[in-house]
């Protein structure tokens, strides 16, 4: 890359933070990086509702008995936390904030292929949010995340048309920011940057568009399919009118199994980012890490049957799926030696972005390698629906994305709003929300294996010291997850001034001044070497 | 009207913004194509598990009205296509002409569509609503549910379609278009529109054509 | 009751301990390794660190096989042993104890062969295999025992089987664990599983006026299946003695075996799969009769079978 | 111009000549293949309407790739289901 020559004065290329303060100039703007900080705010909003609930949750599982919440306010209570949680923030967390903010930066581009269709996606996500809000305010519905068939269909009372109705908008935001990226990357790549020297942020984010773009109106197709069996009596899922409660299940799943893989791919990305900037050194074998992204995009899609193992599924096809399964996890288990043989022999800082990205290693490799034992036929026959399943898939979306989404909220914040915040509290929420999270989520492995079904309010006894410890460390991780919130909007107003690098780390966008200017590179950046590229002597010396 | 520097914005040349505008249409139709695939798996896995039963209830399905609307939107497509070549060489009125009449077989098809739900309603094979249903059992009930969700899901896209033709038609005609500068427009929506007819090619045989 | 580990009532938990046991082995070999590796860099190859960092490699392919390969080999292992005791479990032996299950809206209900009807409890005797037939009447559940391992969804509509052989007598817990509604959490109860002796004085205290299958004669009656279906009767409809486990021919040329599942198919949704050379005439009873009245039924048509035909008390 | 206007006109003429195979076919006694074939038109129009009216003629390699790769993810997942549903009929 070479060397960055650019005008000291901030001033001359007016920050696009300072380019036009009215509300309309926020509202309407398109440009990739305001999106991106609106994303971040209705995110973040949607998170505080989701773990309002998930609060709930944990309050009522301190004692055997339904104490705090009713059964039917417990049903509510897992579903609201189910849906705002995967849809409303997991989805767009990493993708809608970092990958808007990030791609045209890092690609060397002036903003994403379609900035009008950038922001269309930001208003639909905001159309949805308000179908979940409405859902939530009129009483919310009781069919658990998965809507299953036919209690989605028949026998809930709840207000399932709105709720499907907002996961069905909300999808056509996924698809839309998808499509952006995809185009994007395709077309809008600086002189020079070869798919070679694409940073693995960006290969992450494109495996994850092509996932959103696939996968996403398979979900849109259920849900219409539940509505019009609930209004017009259409029986593909009843079983009296000949249809399949199976089908559903099968529909669900095709989306729903690549949805994780779109929550946990970009988080991947982040980490290969961060894993390199913190040893100050080149990704141990790029090509296999950037090539994991795209296989696990592509095996994803062939293994959504092992969530169905026990639901009536033909065993044969069940040893197929299980098979898959053992398939998808190889490019992830490539991911992570890699992210640790980067370590070695580097120079590495353990400034907050890096400590997460640490964590996100450790947590992700107990959740993968749980999920290869719930690929075990025999084994998922046992734990299947119990708490153990709860914990895999929690170390995964909130020990992974979440883990990496304050890593990547860390490490580009000061570009993102040109303050440092203070560092030594930035590692203490990383060390709390590390403890947190093993508390909250260790022990219901134990408790799934001791036969504790999940979705369940009430206990046997002998369960509550698990509870309590679990209770414990959710406590833990609420008061970590909100310290964050705490010193990043001081650093806004008390933090000293970022410098373009701070973390003197390779690529593109920490060429540009941090805040970047409106039009991102005032002259356009032609690239000359591979990604990564520590050991130009220029990077390191700057102070 | 923002500069035309400023609509270009990420792009430096119009053609690259061109080749981004097509290949991100062709995006969105992978995305399409999506949506209505479960329909297609279902159908499929309907016809190998019940032959007998789609045999009886096609019959049912007017095959002289599936035919008609399947000639009806081939037609429209072809419209559509020299409708993109004459935006290509800025012939604006042959846009416009060729654009509208397409939007016109667009609601034909509807209308036409209309008439056999209204046949289907007064012969009771539409589910929860009208007369009792001459035709029992489960296998049967399902094959019209499946008629009429994959029918009704691309009637909504052929209205989205018709009503997209019709803009772009008029917006040649009336110059807001200026042709052959933002010919990738009716290019796009032509993409759109062809999409919705190949939809219906696949919907016709498997639905109508299992008598 | 240890704290951390489930009671176990059946070999077959057994050998899931040991499998669970096996491979949380292999997990902690695939990752301790990360987490030492981590925590070992960092500390020694901190910033400012002095530290040896010269000739780094970046790049190597036989390494990156390797860990792709070592990984995949070790876990392959264990999918097969665990598929294979998977599909082992989805064939009863011939000779299990058929319990038949209803379950609805937030009850099971177990039928035994002599009659014996039990909400939410069940009683199994011990050494012996059993097979649990089950289907839903509303949504879907699934009837989990976790001292055996084992779970299985119950779909509305069809027929889904479980089989277990307990060898420790003792109370155990029944739970639903397909989330099914507002009392999914309540929805369930005592497994208890006795000695012979204890089973067999169970079965007669527990006062039953007949054996399922008389159930079902009964309800044969009642409902007057008899009209169209007995030799005499004017009507065109199959004879049903010596009709379960028989190779059916049907109208649209297929040929199905009548088992249980085509029974109460034929029964509930009748013009379904109809008869080779009938007409397609008979009513359906969905609304008239529930599943656990089906399950009679069936049993009921089981016991006509020609070779036991006289046992059709 | 006029060549591009007369290959889709040929084409038009095509897909109806296609369209009225596909009514004939109903009446041929072609039993279970009454499918198969019915599908293989309908993928012989399809093609023609993506080769021909969308211009892929024309398009660069990866315009291409995205117009067939959600057909071979369907197709992947029709075969998949159909399999399935085959095995379970013949009593698998």
């Amino acid at each position: 890359m070479s060397p960055v020559h650019r005008p000291e004065t901030v001033e001359e290329q007016q920050s696009y933070l300072r380019a036009g303060h009215s509300l309309r100039s926020w509202l309407f703007s398109t440009d990739h990086k305001r999106i991106a900080l609106l994303y971040l705010i209705s995110i973040s909003a949607f998170f505080f509702v989701g773990a309002l609930a998930a609060a709930a949750i944990r309050l009522e599982l301190v004692t055997p008995q339904t104490d705090f919440l009713t059964r039917e306010g417990y049903n509510r209570a897992f579903t609201i936390h189910g849906i705002v949680m995967v849809w409303f923030f997991l989805i767009p967390s990493i993708p809608a904030v970092f990958g808007n903010f990030l791609i045209p930066l890092m690609i060397g581009a002036k903003d994403l292929a379609f900035p009008k269709l950038n922001l269309l996606s930001w208003y639909i996500y905001v159309l949805g949010g308000i179908f979940v809000l409405y859902t939530l305010a009129v009483g919310g519905v009781d069919t658990g995340w998965t809507l299953y068939t036919p209690l989605s269909t028949q026998f809930a009372n709840g207000h399932v048309l709105t709720i499907a109705a907002a996961i069905f908008i909300v999808g056509f935001s996924s698809i839309l920011t998808g499509l952006n990226f995809i185009v994007t990357i395709h077309t809008l790549r600086a002189p020079g940057m070869t798919w070679g020297r694409l940073p693995l942020f960006v290969w992450s984010h494109y495996a994850t568009s092509v996932i959103l773009v696939l996968a996403t109106p398979v979900l849109a197709l259920a849900l219409v399919l539940i509505a019009a069996e609930r209004l017009f009596g259409l029986g593909v899922f009843d079983p009296k009118l000949g249809g399949d409660p199976l089908l559903f299940q099968n529909l669900f799943w095709f989306y729903s199994h690549p949805a994780v893989y779109i929550m946990v791919l970009p988080a991947m990305g982040v980490v290969s980012e961060l894993v390199t900037a913190a040893a100050h050194k080149r990704i141990f074998g790029y090509v296999f890490v950037a090539a994991s992204s795209i296989a696990i995009a592509g095996v994803g899609f062939v293994v959504w049957g092992h969530h169905m193992f026990v639901a009536g599924q033909s065993p044969y096809a069940s040893v197929v799926f299980s098979f898959l399964s053992l398939v998808v996890a190889v490019p992830s288990a490539i991911k992570v030696y890699n992210w640790t043989a980067t370590l070695y022999k580097g120079d590495i800082s353990l400034d907050p972005p890096f400590l997460f990205a640490m964590g996100f290693i450790g947590l992700f490799v107990i959740g993968g390698l749980t999920g290869l034992m719930l690929a075990m036929l025999a084994v998922d026959a046992h734990v299947h629906d119990t708490t153990f399943v709860v914990a895999h898939f929690h170390y995964i979306m909130v020990g992974g994305a979440v883990t990496a989404f304050f890593g990547a909220l860390h490490f580009w914040w000061p570009k993102i709003t040109g303050r440092m915040y203070n560092l030594v509290w930035g590692r203490i929420a990383a060390a709390l929300i590390f403890l947190g999270f093993n508390l909250t989520f260790f022990p219901q492995f134990v408790l799934g294996y001791l036969g504790m079904p999940r979705r369940y309010p009430v206990y046997p006894p002998q369960f509550q010291w698990l509870h309590d410890l679990s209770s414990a460390g959710a406590s833990i991780l609420g008061v970590a997850y909100a310290l964050p919130l705490v010193y990043l909007v001081w650093s806004l107003r008390r933090g000293p001034p970022a410098p373009a690098n701070p973390w003197e780390a390779f690529g593109l966008e920490w060429t540009v001044p941090s805040p970047p200017p409106k039009h991102n590179f005032d002259t356009p950046p032609v690239v000359t070497g591979p990604a990564y590229d520590y050991r130009l002597k220029t990077v390191r010396k700057r102070r | 009207m923002s500069t035309a520097a400023e609509r270009l914005e990420p792009f430096d040349l119009r053609s690259q913004k061109r080749r981004a505008d097509r290949f991100g249409m062709f995006v969105f139709l992978a995305s399409e194509i999506m949506l209505f695939g479960p329909l297609f798996v279902a159908m499929a896995v309907y016809r190998v598990l019940h032959p007998q039963a789609a045999a009886e209830t096609a019959r049912h399905l007017n095959l002289w009205l599936g035919a008609a609307n399947t000639a009806l939107l081939l037609t429209s497509s072809l419209l559509v296509a020299l409708a993109v070549l004459a935006g290509q060489n800025g012939r604006r009125r042959v846009v416009a002409a060729c654009l509208l009449t397409a939007a016109l077989l667009g609601v034909a098809f509807l209308v036409v569509k209309g008439v056999e739900y209204q046949a289907e309603y007064v012969e009771g094979l539409m589910p929860k609503i009208g007369p009792p249903s001459p035709i029992a059992g489960r296998a049967p009930t399902l094959f019209m549910s499946l008629y009429f969700v994959s029918t009704a899901l691309h009637a909504v896209h052929v209205t989205v379609g018709a009503l997209l033709l019709a803009g772009t038609g008029v917006g040649a005609w009336s110059r807001r278009l200026p042709l052959p500068k933002r010919a990738m427009t009716v290019e796009v929506v032509g993409l759109y529109w062809h999409l919705v007819d190949v939809i219906w090619v696949f919907l016709f045989p498997l639905l109508y054509l299992a008598r | 009751m240890n704290p951390f580990w489930p009671e176990r009532a059946s070999v077959y938990a057994g050998h899931i301990d040991l499998l669970m046991w096996a491979f949380t082995g292999v997990v902690a070999l695939l990752a301790g390794p990360v987490f030492l590796l981590i925590l070992w860099f960092a500390i020694k190859y901190r910033r400012g660190q002095a530290a040896d960092r010269e000739h780094v490699i970046d790049q190597s392919m036989w390494i990156e096989v390797s860990w792709a390969v070592i990984p995949f080999v070790l876990t392959v292992g264990f999918f097969v042993y665990a598929a294979w005791i998977f599909v082992g479990l989805q064939r009863a032996p011939a000779d299990a104890l058929t319990i038949d299950v209803v379950a609805k809206q937030w009850m099971w209900k177990f039928q035994h062969p002599e009659g014996q009807r039990e909400i939410d409890d069940l009683h199994v005797p011990v050494d012996q295999p059993v097979k649990l037939v089950m289907t839903s009447q509303d949504v879907i559940h699934s009837l989990y025992l976790p001292a055996l391992r084992i779970k299985q969804d119950v779909l509305p509509g069809r027929y889904t089987s479980l089989w277990f052989k307990a060898d420790r007598p003792g109370t155990y817990r029944v739970i639903c664990s397909q989330f099914c509604g507002l009392d999914h959490s309540v929805m369930g109860g005592r497994f208890i599983v006795m000695r012979q002796a204890d089973y067999a004085r169970w079965l007669a205290t527990s006062q039953v006026d007949a054996s399922l299958a008389g159930q079902g004669k009964a309800l044969y009656a009642r409902l007057g299946c008899g009209g169209c279906h007995d030799g005499a009767s004017a009507v065109r409809a199959p004879s049903l003695v010596g009709l379960a486990g028989q190779a059916t021919p049907l109208q649209d040329g297929r040929v199905v075996t009548a088992d249980a599942q085509y029974l109460r198919d034929s029964v509930m949704a009748p013009n379904r799969d109809v008869a080779a050379g009938y007409p397609a005439a008979m009513p359906t009873y969905a609304n008239l009769i529930g599943e656990d009245q089906v399950t009679a039924l069936v049993a009921y048509l089981q016991s006509l079978a020609p070779a036991r035909s006289g046992a059709a008390s | 111009m006029g060549a591009q206007v007369r290959n889709r006109l040929i084409v038009w003429v095509a897909l109806m000549a296609l369209l009225a195979l596909t009514v004939a076919l109903t009446f041929a006694p072609l039993g279970g293949f009454r499918l198969a074939a019915s599908l293989a038109i309908a993928t012989a129009k399809a093609a023609l309407i993506y080769w021909v009216f969308m211009d892929l003629r024309t398009a660069d390699g990866l315009t291409r790739i995205a117009a067939l790769c959600a057909l071979a993810l369907l197709a992947i997942l029709v075969l998949l289901a159909v399999i399935d549903a085959a095995v379970r009929v013949s009593g698998g």
